[in-house]
């Protein structure tokens, strides 16, 4: 079985500071990976690697066996990677199914002269942009208004569009960065539900997540990190027996979650 | 020789305007586009207070030109600040954008402004700095010049022992490095911010009362191309970064002074810019900037 | 579908406009436009695009003034074309082609007969197409760029001496004096360019003096220290200075700065009470090449008293000219006994001898002055005063 | 999925804002009612006075919707656009007169120096900072007309007049004032329509993340540096176009008409109007060059007003008199069943 992604020995350092420090591990196709750690543990970092938007100072990434180490964040994602932020990054003056299209941009379809002449071919590609965007908001499960600008949506409404637009971009790798973060009980639970079903799609997911509960639920295997350094990775239950994880997460005020979701 | 003096000369303009510029980049990341224009309001308040006092003898014009320099500086001081206050400090966390736009429609304001109160014409200035001209190792020096590089001079050195020594120059420079951090640890942002217009503004103002005197010939328009110049001033030398202005106003004169040397006059503003698109291409920390890695 | 939907609308909008407005007169359909509707009654007018606003606008009030001098002068003695008046459309180019277009097609449209303005070159060659389409004749008081004579456009006529004219008086100033060595600048402008390259040739052809140095600086600027720097090392015995005032001050102030120790002269544009307060002490004894001012016209001050009494104010730059330039449009209209472009220009061809502050006219085949009318000025104690009058 | 549904949380109606004007304002009838309008009116009034002001003003109308491409689809503030204008008008001006051609046929070369004049204005300069941008464009646009001043080629400052007309077949010829004013009107209703489709396309939506979050548009694939440039490449053909018309117009170009005022003037029709709205910019480009005609005695205070004016809608109306409609029909009902049972088999 191959890898869709293979992170090797990553490292990044701003001045002084290493913020990853040997990041490895590997993900495979229609797997569920969560990656965990205390605040400031390097996960959004490593994220902001693997995609593009910073360069590691060394270690290879590599998507389907090819290296996408340094290039650019467009040219990473046109590659099959697609991501949601930590704090949202929407397109807050836009409406809802414009954002959507954001992830469709690169399905092309017409160019600048079918939009100036409005030919058949951009009538269509529009119609197709329109009707995808419906489908993918319809498949995260968002119900709200779709024609107004997003910055007048509630907080999980904007989180669901997120995914869309993520989704949309039909990419082999999705990176969610604390997707429940702001979110209720059910809200949650319908979050783990689409994570099955976009595994069901063939997408593998990575996921950055603070609720143990969630993670121990949906993910196949956990990286551990703290400080910059991978401490452990295994499956849910090897993490949760691991000592260097307890370590890292005792004396910290998760220490009570670890326990009260790890029954769950 | 003499291309370097003019180079020098020049170059003080540039570099205490360039601090402004620089302070007020460095503490709020706003470009403030009206800051040429300071220094034209700067000359044209010498100019009103020169001619409000009436005349005055033409002995005592460096004594009179010292007490005009510091009444100027503090009512174009007090402009930059009510200027932070109405313009800029309602947009602070609004798209960059709209703070660009506001700062054109604040430069458009002062230029038109001054244009309908004072008259589109050249006015000249009322006292005129005249003295020897004498020879300094190969090059044609006068005193008014030396006079005018002395008080820029000066003022350079009280700014950096100002941000080096107080506390306020201390809280500048913890809010330049991370603006929410400094309001965590108690430091009044916007008192500081306040204070960081008043003395880029004033210094700007300082810089049109000397202009105006030197040249005896103020207009309107005449903040436009050196409010550029100075912006260039300040990228060369690294934006946000205090010596760095003032290297990189020197350093501007003497770029200048080349280069209307090589192509001819007329192309020394063409000159200036390429400089500048090179600067902002090639190395956009300046010279002494350093190197800071946007987070996502 | 929707096509149609909206083709039909916009053929209904169009025809009500049209049947609402075909009774206006000055619409498409009414013939030509209102332009020559009153061209048989009422007031003669007459246009003058000058600057208003921007940095020449004195100079636009001193010509706009001479011009009212002359107007009312003529008015009261009965008007032109037995008892009709003069009246002036006044239009403001701001030296910017776009404006002087505009204030142009403002006046063609007022149904103006001749135009007595022009004062920025770069400003009034643009205006030159849009008057001889209306077959308006031009008379310019100011504009002097030889770009207005190289077009060859019949309804075009300049009273004020051209660069041309204006760099042979400089040229035999120089020679007269004797003067070897020249340095010439100018601000980038076009009639400023303009004085500066027709020197040079003007000087190279007789060879009785050298050009040290010709260059030019950018206007609008405060500093000035390259071009003082290049003349020092040039160091010539005359520098002329062919640009405005504005500039020209702020240069003879910075080369006296820089102890040059060399004449200065400037051109007409330079012609102002400002220079000597910009250029302080430095510009005593800077010399200038100028068409005749009231001040330096013997026998003009009853003019200039006429002047003062009217506006509160002394006379100025070109408000001769734009004096003359009324009377003489006055005096062709009379002549051509009718309001009709062709017969105006022809009338203006035809003058002879018509007194004019510049001596008695009679145009060129290219309708300038047969001769500039240039003399050399001099500042004493910070006015300008006859120096030379170069006969 | 369908269980998963929440049906209890039922779309929330959000409308757009109604009330009269505003409906008025968004009707598809607008443009045809402008466009007729402008046909109608020299029947009303012709003298040449009248269509210069016009043809004037619909010039402006074309600087601002190009600007309105770089401005308010994008984002990036242009400080230098007249510089694309300039370079317009100078080359089909040169290439007319140095050949004797009617400026229509210039049109080729003048789109291969406007696309390189924003190639290589561009370039460079779009992987600054926005506000480094502002300035560099600034300097770029005094670049271009201080190099127009001193170059031979140009015209040095007298610039270049006797510009031949549009075009002339037989006897009848585009130049006169009525007949190249419906000409430009032709023109500039083609480039506004041709800006507004490109906003609503899959390009204008890239102009529009770009300008919105640039690193979330970096992360949906959209390559930002080539979108940007893009957009200044269109910014500068408009913008060329524009300086055909006006050297057309004018029969003479002269470096005093590319000063950085005139930027300023079609950034404030851009910003007033409403960025990233063409009915809006094409509002604001009319006001703002008829409005100084119509009150010719406050000529003097304009710019202060202007100036003013751009403070005061920056701080209470960021979005311009007329922002950008951010509303779309929503999907009928029908439509959702399927398309909910479509998305259940998805891939």
């Amino acid at each position: 079985m191959s890898a869709v992604l293979e992170v090797k020995n990553l490292h990044i350092a701003f001045g002084g500071v290493k913020a990853v420090d040997g990041l490895s591990f590997d993900v495979h196709a229609k797997q569920i990976v969560a990656v965990i750690g205390p605040n400031g543990a390097g996960k959004t970092s490593a994220f902001n690697c693997i995609t593009g938007f910073y360069k590691p100072t060394a270690g290879e990434v590599l998507l389907k066996g090819a290296a996408i180490t340094g290039k650019r964040p467009a040219d990473i994602a046109a590659a099959g990677v697609s991501r949601t932020f930590q704090n949202l990054r929407l397109f807050p003056d836009l409406t809802v199914l414009d954002n959507v299209r954001a992830g469709m941009h690169l399905y092309g379809g017409q160019n600048w002269a079918d939009a100036i002449f409005h030919t058949p071919r951009f009538k269509r590609s529009e119609a197709a942009y329109t009707e995808e965007a419906h489908r993918w908001l319809d498949f995260v499960g968002y119900t709200g208004p779709r024609g107004v600008p997003i910055r007048n949506l509630a907080y999980g409404q904007q989180k669901q569009v997120e995914i869309a637009r993520a989704l949309a971009r039909k990419s082999d790798l999705l990176l969610l960065d604390e997707p429940a973060a702001g979110l209720n009980y059910s809200e949650k639970q319908r979050l783990l539900e689409l994570c099955h079903r976009i595994r069901n799609l063939g997408t593998a997911i990575v996921l950055i997540e603070h609720d143990m509960g969630l993670v121990m639920e949906v993910s196949e295997r956990i990286v551990v990190m703290n400080f910059g350094r991978e401490i452990a990775e295994g499956t849910p239950a090897e993490v949760k027996a691991n000592p260097a994880v307890i370590e890292a997460y005792l004396g910290r005020d998760e220490d009570g979650e670890v326990q009260s979701h790890g029954d769950a | 020789m003499q291309l370097i003096w003019d180079g020098l000369f020049v170059g003080s303009f540039y570099a205490l305007i360039a601090l402004g510029y620089s302070m007020v980049y460095g503490i709020i990341k706003l470009l403030n586009f009206a800051h040429g224009d300071l220094y034209m309001l700067g000359a044209f308040i010498g100019f009103a207070v020169l001619s409000s006092l009436g005349g005055i003898p033409a002995s005592l014009s460096i004594g009179a030109l010292l007490v005009v320099l510091l009444l100027s500086m503090l009512l174009t001081g007090t402009a930059g600040v009510l200027i932070e206050r109405f313009a800029y400090r309602p947009l602070r966390g609004a798209p960059r954008l709209a703070v660009l736009i506001t700062a054109v429609g604040v430069s458009f304001s002062l230029e038109y402004g001054i244009s309908a109160i004072a008259g589109p014409n050249p006015r000249s200035f009322p006292i005129r700095l005249e003295g020897e001209v004498f020879n300094l190792i190969g090059a044609r020096v006068s005193l008014p010049q030396i006079v005018l590089m002395i008080i820029a001079g000066l003022l350079m050195i009280g700014l950096n022992g100002y941000i080096q020594n107080t506390s306020t120059g201390r809280a500048m420079r913890s809010i330049a490095l991370d603006r929410n951090a400094s309001l965590l640890m108690g430091i009044n942002v916007n008192a500081v911010i306040t204070r960081t217009f008043f003395i880029g503004s004033a210094l700007a103002g300082a810089a049109g009362v000397m202009a105006g005197a030197y040249y005896g010939k103020i207009d309107f328009l005449m903040g436009f191309i050196i409010g550029l110049k100075a912006f260039t001033a300040a990228v060369i030398g690294g934006i946000g970064n205090i010596k760095g202005a003032m290297l990189g106003g020197l350093v501007l004169g003497f770029v200048e002074a080349f280069g209307a040397q090589w192509f001819g006059g007329q192309w020394r503003d063409v000159f200036a810019f390429a400089v500048l698109i090179l600067f902002l291409t090639l190395r956009p920390t300046g010279i002494l900037g350093e190197r800071v890695t946007e987070r996502v | 579908m929707k096509i149609k939907r909206h083709s039909t609308v916009l053929i209904g909008i169009a025809a009500a406009v049209l049947l609402t407005t075909s009774g206006c007169s000055g619409g498409l359909l009414a013939g030509d436009g209102g332009a020559s509707s009153d061209a048989d009654a009422g007031p003669v007018k007459l246009a003058m695009v000058i600057p208003i606003s921007g940095s020449s606008a004195p100079t636009g009030e001193y010509m706009q003034n001479g011009a009212n001098l002359a107007i009312d002068e003529i008015n009261k003695d009965g008007g032109v074309l037995d008892g009709r008046k003069l009246e002036l459309i006044v239009g403001d180019e701001a030296c910017d082609a776009q404006q002087a277009v505009a204030s142009a097609n403002k006046a063609v449209s007022a149904g103006v007969v001749v135009s007595v303005g022009g004062y920025c070159s770069g400003a009034t060659l643009p205006q030159l197409p849009i008057f001889e389409k209306a077959g308006i004749p031009m008379i310019i008081p100011a504009a002097n760029s030889q770009d207005l004579v190289n077009q060859g456009l019949k309804n075009v006529f300049l009273i004020n001496g051209t660069g041309k004219q204006q760099s042979t008086a400089a040229l035999d100033f120089i020679k007269k004096s004797g003067f070897t060595t020249v340095a010439l600048v100018d601000d980038n402008t076009s009639y400023s360019k303009d004085i500066n390259t027709e020197t040079a040739k003007q000087i190279e052809e007789d060879g009785s003096a050298t050009v040290a140095l010709s260059t030019s600086v950018t206007a609008g600027e405060s500093d000035y220290s390259a071009v003082v720097r290049d003349i020092m090392n040039a160091n010539p015995e005359l520098v002329y200075w062919t640009g405005y005032y504005q500039e020209g001050g702020l240069i003879i102030n910075q080369l006296k700065k820089a102890g040059f120790a060399g004449q200065i002269m400037v051109a007409d544009g330079s012609v102002d009470p400002s220079l000597s307060e910009i250029a302080g002490a430095g510009a005593e004894g800077v010399f200038a090449t100028m068409t005749q001012t009231p001040d330096t016209i013997e026998g003009a001050e009853d003019w200039i008293a006429n002047y003062e009494e009217k506006f509160g104010s002394a006379p100025g730059p070109y408000s001769t000219q734009s004096y003359d330039a009324v009377r003489l449009a006055a005096e062709a209209i009379e002549e051509a006994g009718s309001t009709d472009g062709d017969k105006i220009i022809e009338a203006l061809e035809g003058i002879d001898g018509f007194e004019m502050f510049s001596g008695p006219l009679k145009f060129t085949p290219e309708h300038t002055l047969s001769s500039g009318g240039f003399v050399i000025l001099s500042i004493q104690d910070g006015k300008f005063v006859l120096e030379d009058d170069l006969s | 999925m369908s269980e998963n549904v929440d049906t209890t949380l039922a779309p929330k109606k959000i409308r757009p804002p109604s009330g009269r004007v505003s409906r008025l304002f968004e009707s598809k009838w607008l443009g045809w009612v402008a466009l007729a309008i402008a046909v109608a009116a020299p029947f009303v009034n012709a003298t040449p006075y009248a269509l210069n002001i016009m043809t004037t003003a619909a010039i402006f109308v074309l600087l601002a919707s190009g600007l309105n491409i770089v401005v308010g689809y994008c984002g990036l503030l242009d400080l230098g656009y007249i510089a694309f204008m300039a370079v317009g008008a100078y080359t089909s001006g040169i290439v007319a007169k140095a050949f004797d051609l009617p400026l229509l046929f210039t049109i080729p070369v003048v789109l291969v120096m406007t696309v390189l004049a924003g190639l290589i204005i561009g370039a460079p300069t779009l992987r600054l900072r926005s506000d480094y941008l502002a300035i560099v464009t600034l300097g770029f646009g005094e670049i271009t007309r201080i190099t127009a001043n001193n170059l031979a080629i140009t015209g040095g400052p007298s610039g270049i007049f006797g510009i031949p007309g549009i075009l002339k077949i037989g006897d009848f010829d585009f130049q006169q004032p009525a007949v190249f004013y419906y000409v430009t009107i032709l023109v500039v209703a083609g480039f506004v329509l041709a800006a507004a489709r490109l906003g609503k396309s899959r390009l204008g939506r890239a102009w529009r993340f770009v300008r919105e979050d640039e690193d979330a548009a970096e992360a949906m694939g959209i390559h930002t540096y080539k979108v940007k440039l893009l957009a200044y490449t269109f910014g500068a053909i408009w913008g060329g176009f524009g300086g055909v018309l006006f050297a057309g117009h004018l029969s003479a170009v002269a470096p005093t008409s590319f000063v950085f005022l005139q930027s300023a003037l079609v950034l404030m029709a851009v910003v007033l109007g409403g960025m990233g709205n063409m009915r809006g910019v094409v509002i604001g480009a009319l006001v703002i060059s008829l409005l100084p005609e119509l009150l010719r005695d406050l000529a003097e205070y304009r710019y202060l007003a202007f100036g003013v004016l751009l403070i005061v809608v920056m701080l209470f109306r960021p979005q311009g008199f007329w922002p950008a409609r951010g509303y779309e029909p929503e999907r009928k009902p029908a439509e959702e069943r399927e398309a909910v049972a479509v998305a259940g088999e998805q891939r």
